[in-house]
């Protein structure tokens, strides 16, 4: 199954109780979404609206369809804007 | 209280205008003329994006009374260029990309101009000098600079 | 298709822009040089206070001037609920930005807008201004990040509970976030470590300082229908938080954008345009607003001020295997600084073991801060950077080693998760190495300084379309707002890919009525994220003209190939007919199947990270501590320069205001918490004699996501300026500068104190 | 609304009359890069602009009795253009060509850089120590004024609602004399004097200074002509004795305030500093050494 890691945003640790790594059963970004908001209510809409994610060391700002494969490493991080 | 009747010659055509003693001369250009290339980015004097030539002399404009315009020859960027053939200056802020935004472009071609006009030869250092109440936020000055250098050399007649 | 290998012909060169001429005739309309007759003028009454409860405000004085058509305050703007968002270029709440564009309860910062008019001049509208009746109830304020941070601080929102800790905070504080990034066993690689270094630096907020104010005009229909002309970096940002803080159907908006006097980040957030709207559906009449220079420093975001300490620890060999360190951003008065990209930039260049990276938001009676050029990054590289200098001399090794020694390279693992692929910052380092102006001898009394920076640079969602005119000339239209020449990098790609002179592609940028979503102009996206659309779109087109041909010659399309903007027959048929022009193919169109056009939008992945490094001299006046910049080199891996003037101007200006910031820049406030220097006169951004050429070295390691192997570039060049010329300021005079701006007053002072 | 009249008199009298005559503020007007900036900072509510550069003998420089009389709205730019007035008080004039920047030179003016009165004013220093004297014309006729004696305070003159300055008036220059101007700023151009310093000497053939008159901007509510800082350098050559007495002076004669251009501390420290400067470029003139700017 997909492990996710927070190393970031403890502002999302308060969200999972202080737990910073877990699997998800997901395979695509999306689903993993619809899976952290059921596990730990806020964390899915929280990772929607202002976070992004690393998957396998790509970071994906909002990509639903991105695939996630059973081994996949996903780390959450804050969403990425510019200048 | 009247506004002020003004007739001056801008651009080379003669034109007249009302104004409040108050509105500055960018103002007028802008706001009662119609002529919107003069920029205000600071409007005090501190920017240059709204320079203009005065009777040939380089002033920022919003650091003049339109009612001075009395009896003077206005040039703003919009009377650089020779109708459909740009001034040398224009052609070279393009060739060297020297401008990005371009909104301080106006200004800095109009004081190139009176620069050029004054010294057809300067050293950079006295073009950075000269240039210095022109902001350029995006460029560095560096292309600006370049084109300012070219262009001089150009109208000297030394390169094309 | 991946044209990155193959033989360029449009891509790499240098033609005028499209939009050059109008450019420099003074023809190009910006936001404030369109007018309607019977237009109003609107203006913004702020808050003379740093801090205050707004008690009353009685408008009737000057609803009842002559010439005044409107006056609106918070009253008339719907209650937003509290939704956390990716506002603009980063995190901020939809609440706190109907708060900020009028003020609701309190007054948050001076310069606060707290209700506008609408009047027939200008004139009148200052003189209404004035005669509004606020009645404020004055409350402490409190402006720097550290002071803020105090348990006695002035507490700016009752409802703000320090977000990332746990349990929640029981009191309400000024620290809106608090965000970690741990790699490995920090206690560890510090027990490891034979050389320790720790320093402490500060930063003061910097304005982008475009000389465009910010300007817009909009009309409300009776119908509900609404335009509205404004420059920004996305006019469909303009929409979707015009509709969002008035209540509105995007529907019932069009936007069109207009030349853009400069952005850096400061024009992906709006100010004006809902103010303007209100002002418009009340008076019934269109409404001009344009901020003065005052307005600009005093209202709109600068970037954020911070406090940073940075703890290294590496091996007697140079081998950093420790790195710690603490960033302390001031968000202005609303949550949401940078401090995301702050802790996760400074580090980014180097591959060590163990990091830990702590980082606060925290808010301050100021501006809200909004994007500025690689936000955050410029700041903790500045920490960072010194700090890896002050190593190197306590190691005894030369900076570019010490960095060649320890460099991110793919496959290192950063410490917030990534894993860096496709990067070139060893590319740069050995360009940085090989440049004579590294080789050249330092002359005497100057000092040289190196420093790098890395950003991610992004992509996301950009629409492009291209359509073929019936004599065989293109359009292209895209909805990114040129900002820096792009309708010439975008008709580029698209010249290239059809095989035709650039001369023949005209590119614009179009309103939110006539292409698809566009993000922003901002996060260095738009020649890889738009570029791609366009690309793509032009492909497709391409695919068109094959089939046309086809059909014009009666054999399958498979049998036909695109070559020099021509169709050729190929395979069996090769040699069978006259190749056929895009000229010749348009011109049949109609026949073969109608008008020959494609529009694309994409949500562009990949994109390739950016890394530079700069080499600075200085020369620095003992006696008065004026630093002169006397040579300055910036080295950046830009993947693919499609219009290499372009980039290089990037980096020349990304570097002038880095060296700005460094230098001269800051927001100087009194005890009142009022701005002293809101001007171009004490807002001392670099003038063309402070510089002298920069010269941009353009190292080319391809983003293999991007058609032509493109990487952002505005970015980038201005991290590293600050800590380069702190470092060379060290060598030069044997000072080490920790606190911007590096002012003559602390330089002198610096020098009197180490005697 | 407010209502701002104006007028552009053509002779003394008239602007005098429409001076005395107005009833709520009136405001001199000559190159206008302070005043338009003060009146949309909403500092000056006039009612009535009196536009002084039509008058004769405003704009222009001619040659009186072995000096220079330079109109009060004459331009920097055309100041600067004047080979006799760069020969003769290459100090005021470098100064006047550091006021703001090439499109302010083609506008500001001595007076109004005089009259606006500022401590920071670039071109004050150098006419302080130049000597130079103020032709001031009213009502009551006109009287000649030391410079000096025009400002009374930050923003604030001599001069009565019914006077202006017609022109300046620069002394005859005695052999082996000459002048220089420096100011400190934080970048190279635009910025308003962090410290100004003004020196004029006269020399005798052996380098010895015989007269001397210098002055400090920046560092004080008013320009300072400060006195001992001439003492020092009368009866001497500009040795390292010397400087370092003149340095000093200059730091005891500073009584800066701290504001968003400088602390205090740092402000003496200059005043010092530009001293040893200017005495230096002023004496090497003076004695024929070098030319060009200084700055």
């Amino acid at each position: 199954m997909p492990k996710v890691v927070l190393s970031s945003g403890s502002a999302s640790l308060g969200l999972t109780g202080g737990v910073t790594e877990f699997e998800v059963e997901a395979t695509s970004f999306r689903r993993l979404i619809l899976e952290l908001e059921k596990r730990f209510p806020g964390l899915g809409n929280q990772v929607e609206e202002s976070m992004a994610v690393a998957i396998d060391g790509e970071i994906y700002q909002d990509a639903y369809a991105a695939e996630l494969r059973p081994g996949s490493e996903i780390v959450l991080i804050p969403k990425i804007g510019g200048g | 209280m009247a506004k002020q009747h003004v007739t001056a010659t801008i651009n080379g055509e003669a034109a007249e205008f009302l104004c409040e003693t108050q509105q500055t001369m960018l103002d007028v250009l802008r706001d009662v003329v119609g002529l919107t290339g003069a920029k205000e980015g600071c409007a005090s004097g501190d920017c240059g994006a709204c320079s203009i030539l005065v009777d040939g002399t380089l002033v920022c404009s919003c650091l003049m009374l339109g009612v001075e315009a009395e009896g003077t020859s206005i040039t703003t960027i919009e009377g650089i260029a020779q109708g459909d053939h740009l001034h040398p200056i224009q052609q070279k802020f393009l060739e060297h990309a020297a401008l990005q935004c371009g909104f301080c472009t106006p200004g800095l071609i109009v004081a190139t101009k009176a620069l050029l006009d004054e010294n057809p030869n300067p050293t950079e250092t006295e073009a950075r000098y000269w240039l210095a109440g022109n902001l350029c936020r995006c460029t560095g000055y560096d292309k600006v600079i370049r084109a300012v250098m070219d262009a001089a050399a150009v109208m000297r007649g030394e390169t094309v | 298709m991946n044209y990155i290998n193959s033989d360029l012909k449009v891509v790499g060169t240098r033609p005028i822009r499209p939009d050059g001429v109008e450019k420099v005739t003074g023809r190009a309309l910006y936001s404030a040089d369109t007018r309607v007759a019977g237009m109003l003028w609107g203006k913004i009454l702020r808050s003379p206070h740093a801090h205050a409860r707004i008690v009353s405000i009685d408008t009737s004085k000057a609803e009842a001037l002559k010439g005044v058509h409107a006056v609106v305050t918070s009253k008339d703007f719907p209650a937003i609920k509290s939704e956390e968002a990716f506002v603009g270029e980063g995190p901020m709440n939809f609440r706190d930005l109907s708060d900020n564009i009028m003020a609701r309860n309190k007054a948050l910062y001076e310069g606060h807008a707290v209700a506008a008019v609408a009047a027939t001049t200008p004139a009148i509208a200052d003189e209404a201004m004035a005669l509004i009746d606020v009645t404020y109830e004055v409350l402490p304020h409190v402006i720097d990040v550290d002071d803020a941070m105090k348990a006695d601080a002035p507490v700016l929102h009752a409802d703000m509970f320090t977000a990332g800790v746990n349990p929640k905070p029981a009191t309400a504080s000024n620290i809106a976030k608090v965000v970690t990034f741990k790699k490995g066993d920090i206690d560890a690689g510090f027990a490891d470590a034979e050389v320790i270094f720790e320093g402490s630096y500060t930063t003061k907020p910097v304005h982008q300082g475009y000389i465009e104010p910010h300007a817009c005009l909009a009309t409300y229909n009776p119908d509900g229908q609404i335009s509205i002309h404004a420059s920004s970096q996305g006019h469909f940002m303009i929409r979707a938080y015009t509709a969002k803080l008035l209540g509105l159907d995007m529907a019932d908006i069009r936007v069109n954008p207009a030349e853009i006097g400069g952005g850096f980040g400061g024009k992906t957030l709006i100010y004006l345009e809902p103010v303007a709207v209100a002002l418009s559906r009340k008076s019934g009449k269109s409404v001009k607003m344009q901020m003065t220079r005052e307005e600009v420093f005093r209202g709109s975001g600068p970037t954020s001020g911070a406090s940073v300490s940075v703890k290294l620890g590496a091996k007697k060999d140079g081998t950093i295997v420790a790195a710690q360190q603490v960033l302390k951003f001031q968000a202005g008065a609303y949550a949401g600084s940078p401090i995301g990209p702050g802790c996760m930039c400074g580090f980014a260049l180097y591959d060590i073991p163990n990091i830990d990276v702590l980082g606060y938001d925290v808010v301050s009676n100021r501006p809200k801060v909004a994007a500025y050029r690689a936000p955050g990054a410029p700041i903790s590289s500045f920490a960072v950077e010194c700090a890896v200098d002050d190593l190197a001399r306590k190691l005894g090794m030369d900076p570019l080693t010490l960095r060649e020694k320890n460099a991110a390279v793919n496959g290192t693992k950063t410490h917030y998760g990534p894993t860096h692929t496709n990067i070139g910052y060893t590319q740069v380092l050995e360009a940085a190495k090989a440049h004579p102006h590294w080789k050249a001898p330092v002359a005497e009394g100057h000092g040289r300084g190196l420093a790098a920076g890395f950003w991610f640079n992004i992509g996301g969602e950009s629409s492009a379309t291209v359509h073929i005119n019936e004599d065989g000339t293109v359009m292209v239209a895209t909805g990114s707002p040129d900002i820096g020449g792009s309708r010439a990098s975008m008709g580029m790609m698209a010249a290239e890919v059809l095989g035709i002179p650039v001369a023949k592609v005209k590119a614009i940028v179009a309103d939110t009525a006539s292409i698809g979503f566009t993000f922003l102009t901002g996060g260095s996206r738009v020649t890889f994220a738009t570029g791609m659309a366009v690309t793509q779109a032009t492909e497709k087109v391409v695919d068109q003209l094959k089939a046309r041909a086809a059909q014009t010659w009666d054999i399958p399309v498979d049998a036909v190939e695109w070559k020099d903007g021509k169709a050729f027959p190929a395979g069996t048929n090769a040699g069978a007919f006259e190749p056929l022009d895009l000229a010749a193919i348009a011109l049949k169109q109609g026949r073969t199947g109608g008008p020959i056009n494609a529009e694309v939008s994409v949500n562009a992945q990949g994109a390739g990270a950016g890394f530079g490094a700069h080499i600075c001299d200085v020369k620095v006046d003992k006696e008065t501590g004026h630093v002169e910049i006397v040579r300055y080199t910036a080295i950046q891996d830009v993947g693919k320069a499609i219009h290499p003037s372009y980039v290089e101007g990037q980096i020349q200006g990304g570097a002038a205001q880095g060296i700005g910031w460094a230098l001269s820049e800051e927001y100087i406030y009194n005890d009142k918490g009022q701005m002293e220097n809101p001007g171009f006169l004490d807002y001392r951004c670099p003038v063309a004699s402070d510089l002298p050429m920069i010269e941009a070295v353009l190292v080319e390691v391809p983003n293999p996501r991007h058609p032509f192997g493109a990487r952002g570039v505005g970015e980038v060049p201005i991290i590293p300026p600050m800590a380069a010329i702190s470092n060379a300021i060290k060598s030069a005079v044997g000072v080490r500068m920790e606190h911007l701006p590096m002012s003559p007053p602390k330089v002198r002072a610096a020098l009197d104190a180490a005697g | 609304m407010t209502s701002l009249s104006y007028a552009a008199p053509t002779s003394v009298d008239a602007a005098v009359k429409l001076l005395a005559g107005a009833s709520g503020l009136a405001k001199v007007l000559s190159g206008g890069t302070d005043l338009l900036i003060q009146m949309r900072a909403g500092r000056y509510k006039p009612e009535l602009i009196v536009d002084t550069k039509k008058i004769p003998g405003v704009i222009g420089i001619r040659e009186e009795n072995g000096g220079f009389v330079v109109g009060a709205g004459t331009p920097g730019a055309v100041v600067e253009a004047h080979a006799g007035m760069t020969k003769a008080w290459p100090g005021v004039v470098e100064a006047l060509d550091l006021i703001g920047s090439t499109q302010v030179q083609g506008r500001c003016s001595l007076a109004g850089n005089l009259c606006n009165a500022s401590p920071a004013a670039d071109s004050v220093p150098a006419m302080y120590a130049a000597g130079a004297t103020a032709v001031v014309v009213g009502s009551n006729g006109t009287r000649e004024v030391p410079v000096e004696q025009i400002p009374t305070g930050p923003g604030r003159t001599s001069l009565a609602k019914d006077e202006f300055i017609l022109e300046f008036k620069f002394p005859p220059r005695p052999a082996n004399s000459s002048d220089a101007y420096l100011r400190f700023i934080p970048r190279t151009e635009m910025d308003i004097a962090v410290v100004g310093c003004g020196i004029s000497v006269t020399l005798d053939a052996n380098g010895v200074c015989t007269a001397a008159r210098c002055s400090l901007g920046a560092v004080a509510p008013t320009v300072l002509l400060v006195q001992e800082m001439a003492d020092v350098l009368v009866g001497h050559t500009l040795d390292a004795d010397t400087l370092a007495k003149l340095d000093a002076a200059a730091q005891a004669a500073a009584k800066p305030i701290s504001d968003k251009r400088g602390t205090a501390e740092y402000r003496k420290k200059i005043a010092g500093v530009l001293a040893r400067r200017v005495a230096a470029i002023a004496f090497d003139r003076a004695m024929g050494k070098t030319a060009g700017k200084a700055h």
